[in-house]
């Protein structure tokens, strides 16, 4: 890629991640839930650490999922209504490579801040240090599946078309296999059992959404921009 | 000269019926068309077709130039400033190598938002935005511009700019599909006239 | 004598007549304040003797409650400040209200990690859920709110009134954060000092505290004159009064 | 109430409940969000029914919450954004109960189905049934008071551009009690303690919410279109 | 007759500076008054204030009248069709009892958008758009009406449409205040015009 054809992407890139940081709020908004959580759980159930290492890799996965969640909406919605989104197709910019920057930005701004504050609200829930580098991976091969399909579920409910939102609901059963493989590998490390397998699957699950998700991106916003 | 765009009988299809009769087009450089109709009648949508963001139905288009497409929502970002709107827009279109190209401040100057610079869009008037819009043209310039409207909730002096605007493209080999209701663009070129149709369907 | 008010209110609200007026006050607000302290920490550090239970430990008390009384006095003068900003939109009460908000968000926080620094000998936790405690971090997050909101819009004003509102609301925080002990007996022990009755609270422990209070409401009063000028002097720059004003107190230029 | 100024008020409630059903995810998300949790925990930390019941109010209250934080960004946004709203001050009608229907619609399109299926998820987590009505109760005295302050700080934070940031750090200090009292009656409950104490702090905040907020409501929206 | 509005000397500040200088105005019944000015000196906001959206910081304002305000963005749903817009409007916005109102569907029909009853607004034409926002004015008649920039992408008969409105709500003792900047309203009655000057720092 030349550095003229990378412009925009770049461009864009750092426009979306300039008006989030403006708005702020979506991302600090999963970080707040995430240390109210961990805050409060220990008073609902008492302190007991092995009861709090069994919670821990749920509660930040969930939050993730929250943050992922929350901002999904805004993701080519905005774009879509002001006009930005129809100009993809007027350039000679592969529209594949606009989603996948679309879909980089997403993960920085949602995912990043979450898997930078694991550690501390790991160690706030007694998570021995080796199950946290886990947590860490998992948290890492699990996101960007999260970005790629909402994104796809985004893209695919972006018209006013009131198929959307049914297809929308469609997506999200993708989305919890990712969730029970991540959990599943941190608790069968606490348990000592192997992880390998859970590792495996969360890998093949990113290879497969990486390479099919954009393309199917790409495709959902050309027929709803029609 | 080859010509920027070529249409032969293009139309697009919604709902499986023609939303405008077909067109036939042949822009040359140094050419403005003007596409004019009734409300409804398809223009947008024409236009919409011929910059390569509806796929086109029936019929052939070809396209041999870089485009610029300013449509009815221009993509102006409310929570961002002036500047920082047009900077982007700078980047992320595509600037044809050989067309002269302004910076980002002087354009804004140009389109009389010299003091605005730092407003935020959200916060400018309807001709303001109009202006932002229309100074992509300034900063990211293209061999064709298609533009929907350009002349809407513009003051005299800015469609004055408009028609300054369009002369020195044309004068420089560029070529411009526009459309108008009221006002017309006034200007020392010719200028060719398309009247859309609406299809079968739509009354 | 309702217009007259008024009419006074507008006068001391004019940008001139209170720069002059805070300029005059000022050193003194911060002498008192002087000297309450020194008298106050004195007492508190040597004076008084230590407690039969607590030890020494009891000590923080002097800074704990009166950057307490003084967290929800602000706040109380920030609702009076703000009913003025709504109704009668007088400049210099909208930047009073404003400035006092880091200033009361920082007796907050003094309340709160003294005391909890207190409480791991007390209660053996420096936090709990209790009533008193979370209603008083729940007024440090209104103090953050206001300023952030405040500081959110680009016309000043239109943000002091904004943020105006969310003051009012949160006013009835205030009562809770008294009340709590009462209405909800857990951790944080109840009223033991009553300045206006006997106290539960042994006597010569109390001078220090009262010093102590004393100082630190002047302290406030001195921190928000001079707060309150600077935003003014800030936000006027280019005005006449400004230039008069600095001439005035030998700012030449 | 004539009849005459109650339509204005029924069409606005009637209207904002068809665009709700309309988009449909917004209400939806939520409940899948619920249920995942619902069938993930167990796997996370094995089925004993005392562990889960303990976790259940918390989780049914932060489906609630998510509920209500996620349409919270439209509820005056899209008004404010197409010039609805601005017309709220042109008729004669008073702009306190035009809020208040919002809020009202908020709340039925948020919290209502997270209450309507709150039974089959506390069965779920082997909640047993008095404790179930009890949590049903702070869900019907609490879930106002989010609709309420949420709407009052979506209010405030109308015209900046910190929007989201500045709305989390408005709500959660006043989100956090309401949280911590509702899932502490149920515990309390469990426990064998008393539960009036807590029950009293719920409706005492929501009558003082519902006195004040609305006014103030109204009051920032008048102040944030300009 | 009573004066519909009578304002003098009003004026709007933001950060503390006039928006436009002093505006004195007097709308009587069967009054159209047209406000024109360049982009950005103040018309939208002027009209919002005299709407009683906007707070009058300077002057005095005097209102007698229901009104009417169709603004740049008016309001419209694009998830709602057309007649789901419309009769919400209908009930949404009092309707002057001594009036005649339209029904949604014949207000409609006259605006051109008969066989786009059930479309979502979301999918209307620019000019539809504004057509649908200006049939509010059939089915919830108001004393005064308040149009900032009617003509706003409207064909020919659209616009010819709207001047035979503004008649005949003249005729009918209306009164109507209107922001034009290319098309003027061209109607049987006289037209009273109005200069708008910006304020001190706008430039
Ligand atoms: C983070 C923890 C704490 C917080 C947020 C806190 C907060 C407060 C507040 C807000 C007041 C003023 C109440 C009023 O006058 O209405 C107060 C007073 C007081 N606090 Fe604390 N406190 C904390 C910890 C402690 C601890 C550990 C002790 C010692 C056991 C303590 C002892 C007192 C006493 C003696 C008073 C004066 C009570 C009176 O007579 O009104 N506090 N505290
Ligand atoms: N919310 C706002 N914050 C700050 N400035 C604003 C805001 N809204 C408008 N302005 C500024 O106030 C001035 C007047 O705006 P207004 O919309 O009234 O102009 P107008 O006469 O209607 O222009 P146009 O002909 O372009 O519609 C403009 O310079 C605009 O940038
Ligand atoms: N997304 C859509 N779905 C369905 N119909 C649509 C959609 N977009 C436009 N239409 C219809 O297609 C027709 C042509 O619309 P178009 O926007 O091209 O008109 P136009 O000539 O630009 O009109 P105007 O002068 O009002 O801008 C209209 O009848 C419109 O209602
Ligand atoms: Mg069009
Ligand atoms: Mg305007």
């Amino acid at each position: 890629m030349t550095r003229s054809t990378a412009q925009p992407l770049i461009a864009l890139l750092l426009r979306d991640l300039k008006r989030a940081r403006r708005h702020g709020g979506q991302s600090l908004l999963p970080l707040v839930f995430l240390f109210s959580v961990v805050a409060m759980i220990p008073l609902g159930i008492g302190p007991g650490p092995n009861l709090l290492q069994a919670i821990a890799p749920g509660m930040i996965w969930v939050a993730a999922l929250l943050s992922g969640l929350l901002a999904l909406d805004g993701l080519f919605k905005s774009d879509f209504d002001d006009g930005t989104l129809e100009q993809w197709w007027v350039g000679e910019q592969p529209v594949v490579r606009l989603v996948m920057v679309k879909l980089c930005s997403h993960w920085l701004i949602t995912a990043l801040p979450v898997i930078a504050l694991t550690p501390i609200a790991a160690q706030m829930l007694y998570l021995p240090n080796e199950a946290l580098g886990l947590l860490l991976l998992t948290l890492l091969l699990g996101t960007p599946i999260l970005s790629l399909v909402g994104g796809l579920a985004s893209a695919l409910t972006l018209g006013t078309r009131q198929g959307g939102a049914l297809l929308g609901l469609l997506i999200f059963p993708l989305i919890v296999p990712v969730l029970i493989f991540s959990t599943g590998a941190v608790s069968a490390y606490l348990d000592g059992l192997p992880v390998r397998p859970y590792l495996l699957l969360l890998v093949a699950l990113l290879v497969l959404a990486m390479s099919l998700v954009p393309l199917a991106t790409a495709a959902a916003l050309r027929l709803n921009i029609e | 000269m080859k010509p920027y765009l070529v249409a032969s009988q293009v139309s697009f299809h919604r709902h499986s019926e023609a939303v405008f009769q077909p067109v036939d087009l042949n822009l040359l450089p140094a050419a403005l068309c003007v596409v004019t109709g009734a409300n409804g009648s398809g223009k947008t949508t024409l236009i919409r077709t011929l910059a390569g963001i509806l796929p086109v139905s029936e019929g052939s288009l070809e396209r041999n130039a870089a485009m610029a497409f300013i449509g009815h929502r221009p993509g102006i970002k409310d929570d961002l400033t002036c500047i920082e709107n047009l900077s982007f827009m700078q980047r992320f279109y595509p600037s044809h190598p050989t067309r002269e190209a302004l910076g980002a401040h002087q354009a804004l100057k140009q389109a009389g938002l010299g003091c605005h610079v730092r407003r935020l869009a959200g916060h400018l008037s309807a001709g303001q935005r109009r202006r932002l819009a229309l100074a992509r043209l300034l900063v990211s310039p293209a061999d064709v511009w298609l533009l929907d409207e350009p002349y809407t909730s513009l003051d005299t002096a800015a469609c004055q700019w408009v028609d300054g605007l369009l002369d020195h493209h044309l004068a420089s080999h560029g070529a411009a599909i526009v459309t108008a209701h009221q006002r017309q663009p006034a200007l020392t070129h010719t200028i060719d006239r398309l009247e859309v149709i609406a299809g079968a369907r739509a009354t | 004598m309702w217009t007259q008010t008024k009419l006074a209110f507008h006068k001391l609200g004019s940008p001139l007549t209170f720069f002059r007026f805070a300029q005059a006050l000022i050193p003194w607000l911060w002498g008192l304040t002087l000297v309450g302290l020194a008298v106050g920490l004195y007492q508190a550090l040597y004076l008084v003797p230590p407690d039969y239970q607590q030890g020494d430990s009891y000590r923080i008390l002097y800074i704990h409650v009166p950057a307490a009384w003084q967290a929800m006095a602000t706040y109380i003068v920030m609702t009076i400040l703000a009913v003025i900003t709504l109704v009668w939109r007088i400049r210099t009460a909208e930047i009073m209200a404003m400035t006092a908000a880091p200033i009361g968000a920082a007796f907050t926080l003094i309340c709160l990690v003294t005391g909890a620094i207190w409480g791991r000998p007390m209660w053996g936790t420096y936090w709990a859920w209790d009533a008193r405690l979370t209603s008083m971090l729940v007024l440090l997050f209104i103090y953050l709110g206001i300023m952030g909101l405040y500081a959110a819009f680009d016309d000043r004003r239109q943000g002091a009134r904004v943020a105006s509102i969310l003051i009012l609301v949160g006013v009835v925080n205030i009562p809770i954060i008294h009340f709590s002990v009462e209405w909800w007996t857990t951790l944080h022990q109840g009223s033991t000092i009553n300045l206006f009755g006997p106290s539960t609270m042994d006597p010569s422990m109390l001078p220090p505290l009262i010093w102590m209070t004393v100082a630190v409401k002047l302290m406030f009063g001195a921190l928000l004159l001079q707060r309150a000028r600077n935003e003014l002097l800030e936000q006027d720059q280019r005005k006449k009064w400004t230039l008069q004003a600095l001439r005035m107190s030998g700012h030449d230029s």
